[in-house]
């Protein structure tokens, strides 16, 4: 783990309040692995006094890229960075995706910029991987299609692709790969991990999903960031022991 | 660098310089090693240890404010026997004061835990926290009663001999009364201050940003308000003070020196910059060059009205 | 706009609607009337006023914290004479609310300000401070002792017949049971809170960067701590609550009314937008209407645990 | 009194930590007097919370100049602000220079940045009046000529001009107009304006001097910045009452 002043190459839009940010960041780059994250001090100053967690998105030699939405103070001064403006990050953070083993199909869940972990997820799956790429948004003006592969997308007025959410268009879709050895990988807002995790296992699929919640320090000594374990006795801290669960460990 | 002496005494513990990392922003050591060089600061204060294992409060537990956060993590901490089986083997290692807080809902609690953690060479001291304000067992909140931080502090002093130190509530009105009950029942020193009680609501949902409703305010926020405590308790009891809150960098520190403080916590800055601590002292060092001073314990209580 | 109904009533006093500015931070209301229109708020609290002018501190008086600044400014006044004669022929036209914060030495001192101020129709209200951190007079700083204040509210209540509001001090553990003694006496409402105590250091000179050493923290670095008071008030004792401390815009207003206020004062925000008390009266309007809230006073201690 | 958002046209180094900003802010600027001052917001956000004051430097038709020494976090986030940026300016505040009436003579003495407010105030000086301007700084790269009319600097080091203070520097030169009717217009740190104070009064000379005092609010409401009467009986309000004073009314 380090903390490393990294260097801002560019920052450009995906959408309008939708950036990909890519730093030189070598120290980082060298280690970290698809679904885990970095903590982001936004400013030099005090203000705002936490970093911000961010999934690594993608990993080009030694430049990590970021995708964030601009959703409030924090967000904002990080779209507002600069070439050669210098940002302090700290990672990489948490556990990835078990990407590895014996499964044939990879499924991508994404919600809205649930997407951000995946393109790095999709570089780094074996070539004899298949991989589906679900893709749900409000409407057609926020989808994000970057770093996808074999993209069905979903939103839910129905603007474009599929009417409804992006759960709803993997269970359409459930007969394409129901006798695939199958491995799902989410990330997105709780509802839609839920009823995720709910259709993966009454469908016995395997299913990993990537988490969040407020953070302060992101590597396991503020106890900040708990999740209720599958039996509902204890916690998981997302940051340490997550952010990608097994959708069968943890209670949504 | 210099050769500038850092080391400064708490009764009679002897710190290598006044730096060290409060109770529950640095767990028990191991996560923030891999960040920083725990034996170049003073010491670490563990998380609040109770007798059983306490699973901590249901999320959301922080919320971020200006200039500082809230928590309610309900001193979740892994009990004071994973503590010395699972805990102590690593920190025994560190090369520095490690100083074990203990928080518990009743004075049998706060003895028995003393008790059985005494014997464990690897503690330095003991810091009893009887101001969190997020555990609530008891309905009581021994931190503003001055009979009952008295009667703790004269209960735990028969159980060790090892340092012992008061971690005070600042939810107070008067702080030094609580210092000087801590002092005539016989403890070494007292830590202040632990967080103030905030809340935080979501103005669409009407709920509290907090799970538990109301938190801890630790960070930059606070800094002004605990100077004022350490200030007040340095000009009225004679007794070892370890300043905390709001501490970001070493002009802070200096400021709590300043004001009375003997050492100094870092908590907040832990999870934004968990370097700090080692970055403190070496500008401590600076400074101390800077105004020709030979022995940074000078500094305490230096303040010019 | 809507035609949502923005007003309050605290007491017998009416509001149009909740926004009030807070003593302290709009004089006697003719430089701020620069910048804003004070018609469109809910009322202004003058400057307190002790019986004789009183020059105040020497400087420096302020100092700017994370998030938050330190005043000591000392009261400094007019004094009551001065007040009818010089500054009441503005307040008398300014078409809204005026409220009058008295702020005194002794018991004697309060009430014969009240007698004085009573027959001046052009006041609506009394808000007395027994909370200012930063005077001393008599060593007693009424507002931490409970028999104190409801002293001052029992004697002052028999001085008039106005809406009776007492200012609280935070610095105490139990702050509701400050406002228990205010409404036991007779008092119609308490305002929640002044500000906390606080201080601060030049590391170079080792001086106060405040002349009075310690003065009173402000700023959206308190709003946790105010937020969590006015909570308390509000589940323990049923007595409407005047919210205080950090309001920076509608969203912090309306937090406050959630937790539990009635009305709100903002004070150090005044300083950087003059104009945030109008601006604040806007969002609350669009709130509201995006809420479907008819009745902006349904807000009222509407929180969800 | 206006809240002018102003558009940034551009800033630039006059040393470097020194800047000259230019804001498009027509309303004050049609009413802004020499030694009145602006309170500025540097940020969108509450952080630094106040509001930082700065004298009028130059008024350039609708345009504004303000010249800052970068000092702490609100003056270094305000020399990073770039064309097109807004900021929230408050003003004009306090009163001016008196520089109208029976004089010949205008000594303008700046120590370091008080040189900021004199630029405006030699630009408005009447075509009759005599200027003689003089600098104090440390040593010649500290030294300031923006806006001066006949300098003559001093510098604590000797580096370049008279060895010596601004204030030694006015004494030496003091037979040159000692038989002139002379206003001295005055600011710089206390310690200057205090010897100036005392030379103007043992000469009997006008003086009018600059002062500077922490500052929440900049007009009159927070009584956050007294100022001693001569009598030592009472306060003036900095912002409100100055920041100008006449020599003679002020203790400091
Ligand atoms: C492990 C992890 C990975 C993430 N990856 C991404 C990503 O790749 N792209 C992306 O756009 N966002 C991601 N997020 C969410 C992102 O951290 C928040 O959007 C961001 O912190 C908001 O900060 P703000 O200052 O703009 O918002 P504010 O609302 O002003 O933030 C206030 C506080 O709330 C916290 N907060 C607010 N929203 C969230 C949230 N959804 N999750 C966690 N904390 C929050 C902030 O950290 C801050 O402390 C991730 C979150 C986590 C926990
Ligand atoms: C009437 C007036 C006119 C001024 N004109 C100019 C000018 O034209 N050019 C210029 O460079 N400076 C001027 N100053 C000083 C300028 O306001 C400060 O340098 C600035 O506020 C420092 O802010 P900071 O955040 O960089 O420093 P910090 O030290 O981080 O500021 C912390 C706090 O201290 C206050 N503060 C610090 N130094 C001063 C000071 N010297 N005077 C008043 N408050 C201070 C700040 O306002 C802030 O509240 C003037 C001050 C006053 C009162
Ligand atoms: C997340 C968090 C957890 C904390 N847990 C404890 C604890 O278990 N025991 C304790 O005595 N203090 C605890 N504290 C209080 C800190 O030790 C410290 O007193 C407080 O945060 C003020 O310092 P700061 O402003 O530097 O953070 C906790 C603080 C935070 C922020
Ligand atoms: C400069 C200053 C002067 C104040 N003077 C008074 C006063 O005279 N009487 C009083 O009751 N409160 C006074 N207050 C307290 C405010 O009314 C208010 O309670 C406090 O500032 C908290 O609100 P805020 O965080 O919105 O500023 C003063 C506050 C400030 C900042
Ligand atoms: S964010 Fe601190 S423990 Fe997880
Ligand atoms: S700065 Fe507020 S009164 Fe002068």
């Amino acid at each position: 783990m380090y903390i490393e002043k990294s260097r801002v190459e560019w920052i450009k839009n995906l959408l309008p309040d939708t950036f990909l940010l890519r730093v030189y960041s070598p120290l980082i780059a060298s280690k970290i692995k698809p679904g885990q994250f970095c903590n982001i001090k936004v400013s030099e100053s005090d203000f705002p006094l936490l970093r911000r967690p961010f999934s690594i998105c993608e990993v080009d030699g030694e430049f990590l890229h970021f995708m964030f939405d601009v959703h409030g103070e924090g967000t904002k001064i990080l779209s507002n960075k600069q070439k050669d403006d210098v940002i302090d990050i700290l990672g990489p953070l948490g556990n990835g995706f078990n990407y590895s083993g014996d499964y044939s199909t990879a499924i991508i869940a994404a919600g809205g910029i649930g997407i951000a972990p995946f393109p790095y997820l999709i570089q780094k799956l074996a070539d004899d991987k298949k991989v589906i790429s679900f893709f749900g948004g409000r409407s057609k003006n926020n989808v994000i299609e970057y770093g996808m592969k074999n993209l069905l997308i979903s939103t839910d007025d129905g603007s474009i692709g599929f009417k409804g959410n992006v759960v709803q268009l993997i269970e359409s879709q459930y007969s394409q790969f129901r006798n695939e050895s199958v491995r799902i990988f989410a990330c997105g807002p709780n509802p839609m991990l839920k009823a995720l995790q709910e259709f993966s296992i009454k469908n016995n699929i395997e299913c990993q999903i990537s988490t969040e919640s407020a953070m302060a320090c992101g590597f396991g000594i503020c106890q900040g960031c708990p999740i209720d374990n599958a039996d509902g006795d204890g916690y998981y801290l997302i940051c340490k022991d997550g952010p990608v669960f097994d959708a069968k460990m943890v209670r949504l | 660098m210099s050769y500038t002496d850092l080391s400064v005494n708490i009764g009679k513990l002897h710190l290598k310089n006044p730096v060290l990392l409060a109770s529950g922003t640095v767990g028990y050591g191991n996560e923030i090693s891999k960040f920083t060089d725990l034996s170049k600061i003073g010491g670490i204060v563990t998380k609040s240890l109770s007798l059983k294992p306490r699973k901590g409060n249901p999320p959301q537990r922080i919320v971020e404010t200006p200039s500082g956060m809230l928590n309610a993590i309900g001193l979740a901490n892994v009990g004071v026997e994973a503590f010395i089986k699972e805990k102590i083997p690593f920190l025994k290692e560190l090369n520095t004061t490690i100083i074990c807080n203990i928080a518990a809902s009743s004075i049998e609690e706060y003895v028995e835990c003393t008790k059985i953690l005494n014997p464990v060479d690897t503690i330095n001291a003991f810091e009893i926290n009887v101001s969190c304000p997020n555990v609530k067992e008891g309905g009581l909140i021994f931190g503003n009663d001055l009979n009952s931080v008295g009667r703790i502090t004269e209960m735990v002093r028969s159980a060790t001999n090892k340092p012992l130190i008061i971690k005070l509530s600042p939810n107070v009105s008067r702080i030094s009364e609580f210092a000087r009950i801590v002092k005539e029942e016989g403890g070494d020193a007292v830590s202040a201050i632990n967080t103030l009680v905030g809340t935080s609501f979501d103005i669409w949902t009407r709920k509290p940003k907090i799970k538990n409703v109301t938190g801890g305010l630790s960070g930059p926020a606070i800094k002004p308000v605990a100077l004022a405590k350490v200030l007040e308790i340095k000009r009225n009891v004679d007794i070892p003070i370890i300043g905390i809150g709001g501490i970001m960098n070493w002009m802070d520190t200096v400021e709590f020196m300043i004001a009375g403080a003997t050492a100094v916590q870092l908590g907040t800055v832990n999870f934004i910059n968990p370097n700090a601590g080692v970055e403190i002292v070496e500008g401590l060092h600076s400074y101390c060059e800077k105004q020709s001073i030979q022995k940074l314990s000078d500094l305490i209580g230096s303040f010019q009205l």
